[in-house]
């Protein structure tokens, strides 16, 4: 395989490599006023480099063993790329708005394309040394970027506990996969894992293999959110700049996903479970914690926070079913819940924008005070709030009800009554605090009458993620199918 | 056009619907398009009405139509009527309109109260209509939203209590009851959610266990709608604090949905419950007769005049349970037919009481009295729909609980017995709310109320005369309700 | 043919004008009083029509049609339906002409009339159906007829109460009476299904009275008992019998025309009338043992609830001093003979369906006529009790002689022996009184040796008497007691008055004899024999009860007019001369006076214990608790226990990043003890 | 040759040490620190596994891992400064503002 080829197998993440230097590079020589132009020119990369994967194909591709086997290219892989690109598309879109005029807006996108990068390492990792180090280049992008509104103590304060937690997780998923490495005799590569440790079990199973996986599943549960390893995410998200949570929420996170399927469910396959017995606790603790403690929140962003806790622990539910048919509903749930979730973040970010336009010291503005009578300030927002939320309740003609549809059904398929009466408990809960917020807005008197004006790039941000959101909602069937064939790459 | 009749019927509503959010600027106008979509809906209605042909075959629906939507998963967007249906969406067809028209004076917020009507009208015509268990469920849970927003904005002082508890209680019905249909589609194992093939092949499970257990989530998700004895509370707090038109329609149609699933979905797998047939049989028919029962006592309690009709609408969904749990043809038609018929009377009910509240702002009973001084034509059309409610003969209540009353004697006689003690109580409530509210000497302090206006006792009377007339001639409603629960497999005719 | 093509129009063209009083009655003059009078009139000449045909031909009219479902609509008239029919459109028509005068002062006229008319067209119903089913539901239509009107002056709370009283008291019995249907359907479906295994054909209707009665021997017999005692519980309620007769009295609150029309000669006769028409059910129910209790005959409870209802009803009447009350207590102790009369059925066959259905006709003459004359009195005077009126006779000669033969014809009193073809000479009440106590009770007891029904007979003739004319003595006699000063009514009540009187004192004598046998047609006298025997009875035949009657001794020949006569004595004594003192007898400290003016507490047990006390107080308040605290309580629980256990598990999130690091690692703790969990297992 | 579990003794007692100290230590520097120390536990397992396997992946593995460690710190200490600046300590136990 020559380089030519080479470059063509990793278009996209050349293109978008090429889009953060030539940021970092342009944002040199423009004016604070100018650096816009950065924003429409990472919107383009990135636009661009979805096209490609678009182009390249994502049902029936497969192509393993690139790069001395570090990476492939396989449905999986393209369907969660594609999902981060478009989540870093959005957010990069609501960005420009957010951030026009702001002096290091040339480093704020080049940390997003970063980011996005490692994202889609991950996603395409087949060896866990690559997988490690994509996964940290997302998470190095993400930290800085968690802690970008350097002169705002929500925002280093969000920075701080997502670094340390983080740094910790990584500790902790390196230690770990340095057992993996020392029990396999020295094998990296996760198919070759698999066929080891399926020839060995006895080896997974000792003391040692029992810590490793211990280790890893705090690593990825950190990334997923997954109760205990959560305690960031509410305070992460609530304290970040409200774009950068929705790319926390959408994408980072979706990353752990794709990483814990490759680990778990192909090299770990031998344990299953063992897996399966600690994702169910895991699972019900996350899913009932998130939304009980949910319904008390009044920091829209930080409600938002929790329910990304208990959608985290109803995907992880597909570590204890292991089927395709689970693991589809799992990945649409990924794909839909980074429409919902970008969405809702977006949405919130541009009533803060607003409101900070109005009155430039207004505090908490994610409160839900605010959104009273949004429905008459805003009808547009309100309304494409209302939608993402009805959508994290599994509402129908909506992303989250199909998902949330083919994943219950699968777990109940599998036989897990317990785990399904707890998710739809949960669900129903949950529905609790979505409506108060659309209450909020619908029923309540507005503070004032004046009207707000949603900015262009937002209302386009927005736009894109009530068209995800519906589209899957009400045309499931190609996603589907995406979806299911991206299942079929693991094999289960 | 025939060949898609029901689509259009359950659509024009939803463009009504939008319509009128986004393009009505004034009360007139809203409203106005809000009837012509409903009156459409209802011209159509009539017309596939009239050229059903009742009773051809078990799950031999009409009018059927059929698009792929998820073929991986065997989902179609598939709608079709039957004897079951017809008749209902015949109902809400009717009752509709005339709660727009009801609503004609609605001056909050007009454009999104008569959008939100609709597209609960869309929603139950949905569920009415879907011959495949996915869009039923979109259907079922689409019906929530708008009622949920019609109780919470335009609700009485206790609304975010009554709303959120409606729309979670329900929810987590519906919920379970999803959970039945997804046992029932993957333990058929045929790949589809078509509701005839999976009702055809629930006999191929082979674990009886199964089959209860997927009847049992099934069930429950209509016990709450229905909703039945001990799961009726979040009921009479949605009705107390809903508006009228909210009520009329909860009441009217929404309640129908959960007695609707038990006869399209659970009579026609209780021949295939095996041994648990008859346990199964006992506990539809206990919590049946505790709904009468109970309902009624309390109704007997109820101060606010609307609550005592809530009560009322869960005793009389009693008697819906009793027919379906009796399982014989006469018991079905007569549960099948006190549906419709309780459609139609608890909607007089729930307009007078709306009326009582509008012109002298309370609905307590005790602070009422002899409304019937200054409001005579309140006071005949009340006084028609409690008799009707009481189930006065010659009025269409009557029918129903008579069939339901015959032929549960012959296949549960203590149940009957028993619910017919509820009876004498049920004209008690109704009868000492009459004495209070409306008769004696007019309580001055009342202040000077109006009587009906124009609006308003136009739909009541369409709907008394509607009572009267399909209590002395049940006619072709009856016929198609009669030909429907015959076919259902196992039922003794 | 031609009535069988327009018998439709008897009960059809009452409910035309009620649509039309109501539509249009504020318009037109009288308030559209004469719609129904003419529609009324119109339906009395047809039910004429009827008759003759009947009469001449010997053949029943029948005209049945598909309803729904398993239920026909019908009508059937045979000679007990065309008696009835023609004593009620004939009576209906004579009080809606009185109540043109009566009620033409009252603005609700319109409504009145309307309700009126609805209402006989309801009656009508009853006494047409052809099928158990729609004589229930005219029966229910002539109970809601009765409590719209009863609350006619709905402004007045007394009267609201009454009818609300009035519509559930009946309904206690019209559930017990459903349920009989319920149960009689059943039955008979059991019956076809044996002759039938395939299916029971179309067009047979099960609940057809023919249907029925051609089946009865099939019926199960304690089904049988069971569905006539019910039934009997029905007629209970409607006719005001005990325990159920509480209502009644009550339902005085409506105007006199309602309580003349309704409340003395239609509604509350429906429940004989039921008797009478199923009576082929009540003759071959048996006494059945059932859960080791023994149920009695049916008729031997018709028999014993009426005789005691006669009698009980009538010390009630001596005590009261509402005009319209001691006539309501009347009524329900002439409706207790009537019940008494039928159940005698066991012994003297059909003849007591005859005895029962001429009293009842001879009934609502008197009693129509006394009431119409209470009516004419209260509507001079403007008050309802006794103790203010006095010496109306010389101010209102018409009611005072009117109400005098019609109170002679309400006490009995006739002369005794003498006959002519056969017919005793003596008023309408009378004749047939003395048909039930000599003919009927008198045979009973002599045959079955059980003297108790004779002796309720007896009694309660006597009481009769007494409150009888003490209500005439105190109202016509004496001084006037009030200042204000009475006037005769106007032509078309003291017309509609006459032509009552004239009946109540001389269609007892002119047609005992052919209304007994044209009566005794409706059912074969064979198979009622054959009936009985199914219940174990023994029915005798026509000759030998005037021949057990004829050789009765002189005394208890001489009983009832003696009785009768002494009654009336006595109330000329005390009432009239005075020569007793009414105050000593007649005060709260006399226990056995003041249990009579309480009527026997029975508005303190019934209303007071049972609705108040028990049904509200405890029923209804306990599923109020138990659903809001209970029901509705574990559902707030579960909710308040979530919310609150949000802001309790939120607190779990410090903010210390420390204690983040220490939960995660405390998370890689909980991991491993989920994974030790699969070891220990 | 020291057997390999010396050296994952020492690994896994270093990376406890680590543990402990995020766990208790106040100073956001400090912090940093003790996770190097895990980090490098990690690598000291890798190296010893690869050597121990003869293999030269793990020694990759662990080069990456110390280039990223790297980065970490200069992330973690450009958050670290940004705070000193706003509070003039490093004191992570204090900031709290962020929670329930």
């Amino acid at each position: 395989m020559n380089y030519i080829e080479l470059a063509s197998e990793f278009a996209p993440e050349l293109i978008l490599t090429i889009g953060a230097l030539a940021i970092m590079m342009i944002g040199l020589f423009l004016a604070n006023s100018q650096k816009k132009v950065l924003g429409y020119l990472a919107t383009i990369f990135l636009a661009v480099a979805s096209l490609v994967i678009v182009y390249r194909g994502i049902y029936d591709i497969q192509m393993e063993g690139i790069l001395a086997d570090s990476l492939t290219i396989d449905p999986m892989s393209q369907f969660f790329k594609l999902t981060f690109l478009v989540v870093s598309l959005i957010v990069v879109i609501a960005s420009i708005k957010e951030y026009d005029g702001h002096s290091n807006q040339d480093e704020y996108y080049t940390l997003i394309l970063l980011g996005t990068i490692g994202m889609m390492v991950v996603a395409s990792a087949i060896d866990i040394v690559t997988m490690f180090i994509g996964f940290e280049l997302a998470s190095l992008s993400t930290y800085a970027l968690a802690g970008f509104n350097k002169k705002d103590p929500n925002s280093l304060e969000a920075a701080v506990k997502y670094f340390i937690i983080g740094a910790l997780s990584s500790a902790l998923l390196l230690f770990g996969l340095s057992y993996i490495y020392g029990m396999s005799g020295g094998l990296t590569n996760i198919s070759e894992l698999a066929v080891f440790f399926n020839n060995n079990p006895a080896v997974l199973q000792s003391p040692m293999g029992i810590i490793a996986l211990m280790l890893i599943v705090a690593g990825f549960g950190f990334k997923m959110a997954l109760v205990p390893f959560h305690m960031w995410a509410p305070d992460t998200y609530q304290g970040a700049p409200t774009v950068i949570s929705a790319l926390l929420a959408a994408g980072s996170k979706k990353m752990a996903f794709v990483a814990a399927f490759r680990i778990l469910l192909i090299a770990m396959i031998a344990i299953k479970i063992d897996i399966a017995m600690v994702f169910m606790i895991l699972a019900i603790i996350t899913m009932t914690l998130g939304n009980v403690v949910a319904l008390s929140q009044r920091s829209l962003k930080r409600m938002l926070a929790y329910s990304s806790v208990a959608q985290a622990g109803y995907i992880s539910m597909v570590f204890v079913v292991m089927s395709p048919e689970a693991l589809t509903g799992g990945i649409l749930y990924v794909m839909s819940h980074a429409f919902m979730k970008t969405g809702a973040f977006i949405a919130v970010a541009a009533l803060g924008y607003m409101l900070l336009k109005e009155n430039s010291n207004a505090k908490d503005v994610d409160h839900l005070d605010n959104f009273a009578g949004l429905g008459k300030r805003s009808p547009f927002l309100a309304f494409s709030i209302m939608i993402f939320l009805f959508a994290l309740a599994g509402i129908p003609f909506t992303a989250g009800f199909v998902s949330k549809f083919i994943l219950f059904l699968s777990v109940l398929e599998g036989g897990f009554y317990l785990l399904v009466i707890f998710a739809i408990l949960n669900s129903a809960l949950s529905l609790y605090y979505y409506a108060r917020v659309v209450k909020y807005m619908y029923v309540l008197p507005p503070s004032s009458d004046e009207k707000l004006k949603v900015p262009g790039t937002y209302a386009v941000a927005i736009l894109l993620a009530i068209i995800g959101v519906l589209a899957i909602g009400i045309v499931p069937e190609p996603f589907i199918n995406w979806a299911a064939s991206a299942a079929n790459v693991l094999g289960l | 056009m025939v060949d898609y009749v029901l689509s259009l019927i359950l659509f024009i509503p939803l463009i009504g619907a939008a319509l009128t959010l986004l393009f009505t600027k004034s009360r007139e106008s809203a409203r106005m398009v809000a009837f012509v979509s409903s009156a459409i809906s209802f011209v159509l209605t009539i017309m596939i009405y009239l050229q059903f042909e009742p009773g051809i075959a078990f799950l031999g629906f009409q009018f059927e139509e059929k698009i792929g939507w998820i073929s991986s998963m065997g989902i179609n967007y598939q709608l079709g009527v039957d004897g079951v249906s017809m008749p209902l969406i015949l109902l809400n067809a009717i009752l509709c309109p005339l709660t727009i028209v009801y609503a004609w004076g609605e001056s909050k917020l007009p454009n999104q109260f008569f959008a939100l009507i609709l597209v609960l009208q869309a929603g139950v015509f949905g569920v009415f209509m879907s011959l495949d268990f996915f869009l039923f469920y979109i259907f079922w849970e689409l019906t929530l939203i708008p009622l949920y927003f019609l109780i919470s904005i335009w609700g009485g002082p206790n609304k975010d209590y009554a709303a959120i508890k409606f729309f979670i209680y329900t929810h987590v019905a519906s919920l379970v009851m999803v959970l039945g249909i997804f046992a029932l589609y993957f333990s058929t194992g045929v790949n589809t959610f078509e509701i005839p093939v999976l009702l055809e092949a629930f006999s191929d499970i082979v674990s009886a266990e199964m089959r209860v257990g997927i009847f049992l989530a099934l069930f429950f998700g209509f016990l709450v709608k229905m909703p039945t004895v001990p799961f009726h509370t979040w009921l009479p707090d949605a009705h107390v604090e809903a508006p009228t038109a909210g009520s009329v329609l909860l009441a009217g149609v929404l309640l129908k949905m959960g007695g609707y699933g038990l006869f399209r979905v659970l009579l026609p797998m209780m021949d295939s419950l095996g041994p648990y047939r008859s346990s199964i049989i006992t506990l539809m028919a206990v919590l049946a007769v505790v709904s009468i029962l109970y309902a009624t006592f309390l109704a007997l309690a109820q101060k606010d005049l609307k609550k005592m009709v809530a009560y009322s609408s869960v005793a009389h969904m009693g008697y819906v349970m009793l027919g379906a749990a009796a399982f014989n043809y006469m018991s079905v038609s007569g549960a099948m037919f006190q549906q419709f018929s309780h459609g139609l009377i608890t909607a007089v009910l729930f307009m007078s009481v709306g009326v009582i509240q509008h012109s002298v702002h309370t609905r307590i009973i005790p602070d009422l009295g002899g409304l019937a001084d200054r409001m005579p034509k309140l006071a005949f059309l009340m006084m028609c729909g409690f008799m009707a409610s009481l189930g006065l003969p010659a009025m269409s209540g009557f029918i129903a609980e008579f069939m339901v009353l015959t032929g549960s004697y012959l296949t549960l006689p203590v149940y009957a017995l028993l619910a017919m003690v509820g009876i004498v109580a049920t004209a008690g409530y109704h009868l000492w709310a009459m004495q209070r509210a409306m008769f004696g000497s007019y309580n001055e302090k009342l202040g000077e109320p109006h009587d009906l206006a124009n609006f308003e006792m136009i739909p009541m009377a369409i709907l008394v005369l509607l009572i009267i007339l399909f209590g002395v001639y049940p006619g072709s409603v009856m016929e198609m309700f009669e030909h429907a629960s015959k076919i259902i497999p196992g039922v003794m005719i | 043919m031609a009535v069988d093509n327009i018998v439709y129009l008897i009960p059809a063209l009452p409910v035309l004008a009620f649509v039309l009083t109501l539509a249009f009655g504020k318009k037109l003059p009288s308030g559209g009083g004469y719609i129904p009078i003419l529609a009324i009139a119109i339906s009395c000449i047809i039910s004429v029509m009827a008759f003759l045909q009947i009469y001449n031909t010997g053949i029943p009219i029948e005209v049945s049609a598909h309803w729904f479902s398993v239920l026909n609509v019908g009508i059937l008239i045979d000679p007990l339906a065309s008696v009835m029919l023609m004593m009620v459109t004939f009576v209906s028509l004579l009080i809606h002409i009185y109540a043109i005068g009566y009620m033409a002062h009252d603005p609700g006229k319109p409504r009145y009339f309307a309700e009126t008319a609805l209402f006989t067209a309801a009656m009508l119903g009853v006494v047409l159906a052809d099928n158990i089913l729609q004589f229930f539901i005219a029966w229910e239509l002539v109970g809601l007829c009765s409590y719209l009107l009863i609350g006619f002056w709905f402004r007045k709370p007394t009267a609201a109460a009454a009818a609300k009283k009035a519509f559930l008291t009946t309904r206690v019995g019209d559930v017990l009476f459903l349920a009989g249907i319920v149960i009689l359907y059943s039955s008979m479906r059991d019956v076809f299904l044996e002759r039938f295994p395939a299916g029971i054909p179309d067009g047979t209707y099960l609940l057809q009275f023919s249907t029925i009665f051609d089946n009865i021997s099939h019926i199960d017999p304690t089904n049988l008992t069971i569905i006539t005692l019910l039934f009997f519980g029905g007629a209970v309620g409607k006719s005001g019998q005990f325990p159920l007769h509480v209502w009644l009295p009550d339902a005085m609150e409506g105007p006199t025309t309602v309580s003349a029309l309704i409340h003395a000669a239609t509604m509350v006769t429906a429940g004989v009338y039921l008797v009478a028409r199923t009576f082929p059910m009540f003759i071959a129910s048996p006494a059945v043992e059932l859960a080791g209790i023994t149920i009695p005959a049916t008729l031997t409870v018709v028999a014993y609830i009426g005789g005691f209802t006669a009698l009980f009803a009538s010390t009630m009447g001596l005590v009261m001093n509402d005009i319209k009350r001691v006539l309501a207590f009347s009524t329900i102790s002439q409706l207790g003979y009537m019940m008494l009369a039928l159940g005698m059925g066991s012994v003297i066959g059909v003849a007591a369906v005859g005895f029962a259905m001429f009293h009842l006709i001879n009934h609502a003459f008197f009693k129509a006529c006394l009431f119409l004359c209470a009516g004419s009195v209260i509507h001079s005077t403007g008050t309802n009790d006794l103790r203010e009126m006095g010496g109306l006779m010389s101010k209102m000669k018409i009611t005072g002689i009117t109400m005098l033969f019609s109170s002679l014809a309400l006490a009995g009193i006739g002369i005794p022996f003498l006959k002519i073809i056969g017919t005793p000479i003596g008023t309408s009440g009378f004749v047939s009184k003395d048909a039930i106590i000599l003919e009927g009770s008198y045979v009973f007891a002599n045959v079955t040796h059980d003297w108790i029904p004779f002796a309720f007979g007896v009694l309660a003739a006597l009481l009769t008497a007494i409150y009888t004319f003490r209500l005439w003595f105190m109202a016509f006699t004496g001084k006037p007691r009030q200042e204000r000063h009475p006037h005769e009514s106007p032509a078309t009540m003291t017309g509609v008055l006459s032509i009552l009187a004239v009946f109540a004192l001389v269609f007892g004598m002119l047609t005992f004899i052919p209304f007994n046998i044209f009566v005794g047609h409706t059912y074969d006298h064979h198979e009622i024999e054959e009936l009985a025997g199914l219940a174990g009875n023994h029915v005798i035949g026509h000759d030998e009860i005037l021949d057990i009657a004829h050789h009765a001794s002189p005394i208890i020949t001489l009983l009832p007019v003696i009785v009768g006569v002494g009654g009336l004595l006595l109330a000329w004594v005390i009432y009239n001369r005075r020569w007793i003192s009414v105050a000593s007898i007649g005060n709260m400290r006399n226990p056995l006076f003041k249990i009579l003016a309480k009527r026997y507490y029975q508005h303190e047990i019934f209303i007071e214990l049972i609705s108040l006390k028990f049904t509200y107080g405890v029923l209804a308040l306990a599923g109020e608790f138990s659903d809001r605290k209970i029901v509705d309580g574990i559902i707030d629980g579960i909710s308040s226990f979530i919310i609150g256990g949000a802001e309790v598990l939120k607190k779990i999130q410090t903010g210390v990043v420390q204690n983040y690091a220490t939960a995660t690692v405390l998370g890689v703790g909980l991991i491993a003890l989920i994974l030790s969990l699969r070891w220990v297992i | 040759m020291l057997p390999v579990s010396y050296y994952l003794i020492v690994a896994a007692i270093v990376f406890c040490i680590g543990v402990y100290g995020v766990m208790t230590l106040r100073s956001g520097i400090m912090i940093m620190m003790c996770i190097e120390l895990m980090l490098n536990a990690a690598n000291i397992n890798l190296i010893a596994f690869a050597s121990h396997f003869s293999q030269v992946n793990g020694h990759v593995f662990v080069l990456f891992s110390i280039a990223l460690a790297a980065a970490e710190a200069a992330i973690g200490f450009a958050i670290l400064m940004s705070i000193f600046r706003s509070k003039n300590n490093v004191n992570i136990d204090n900031i709290n503002i962020l929670r329930w």
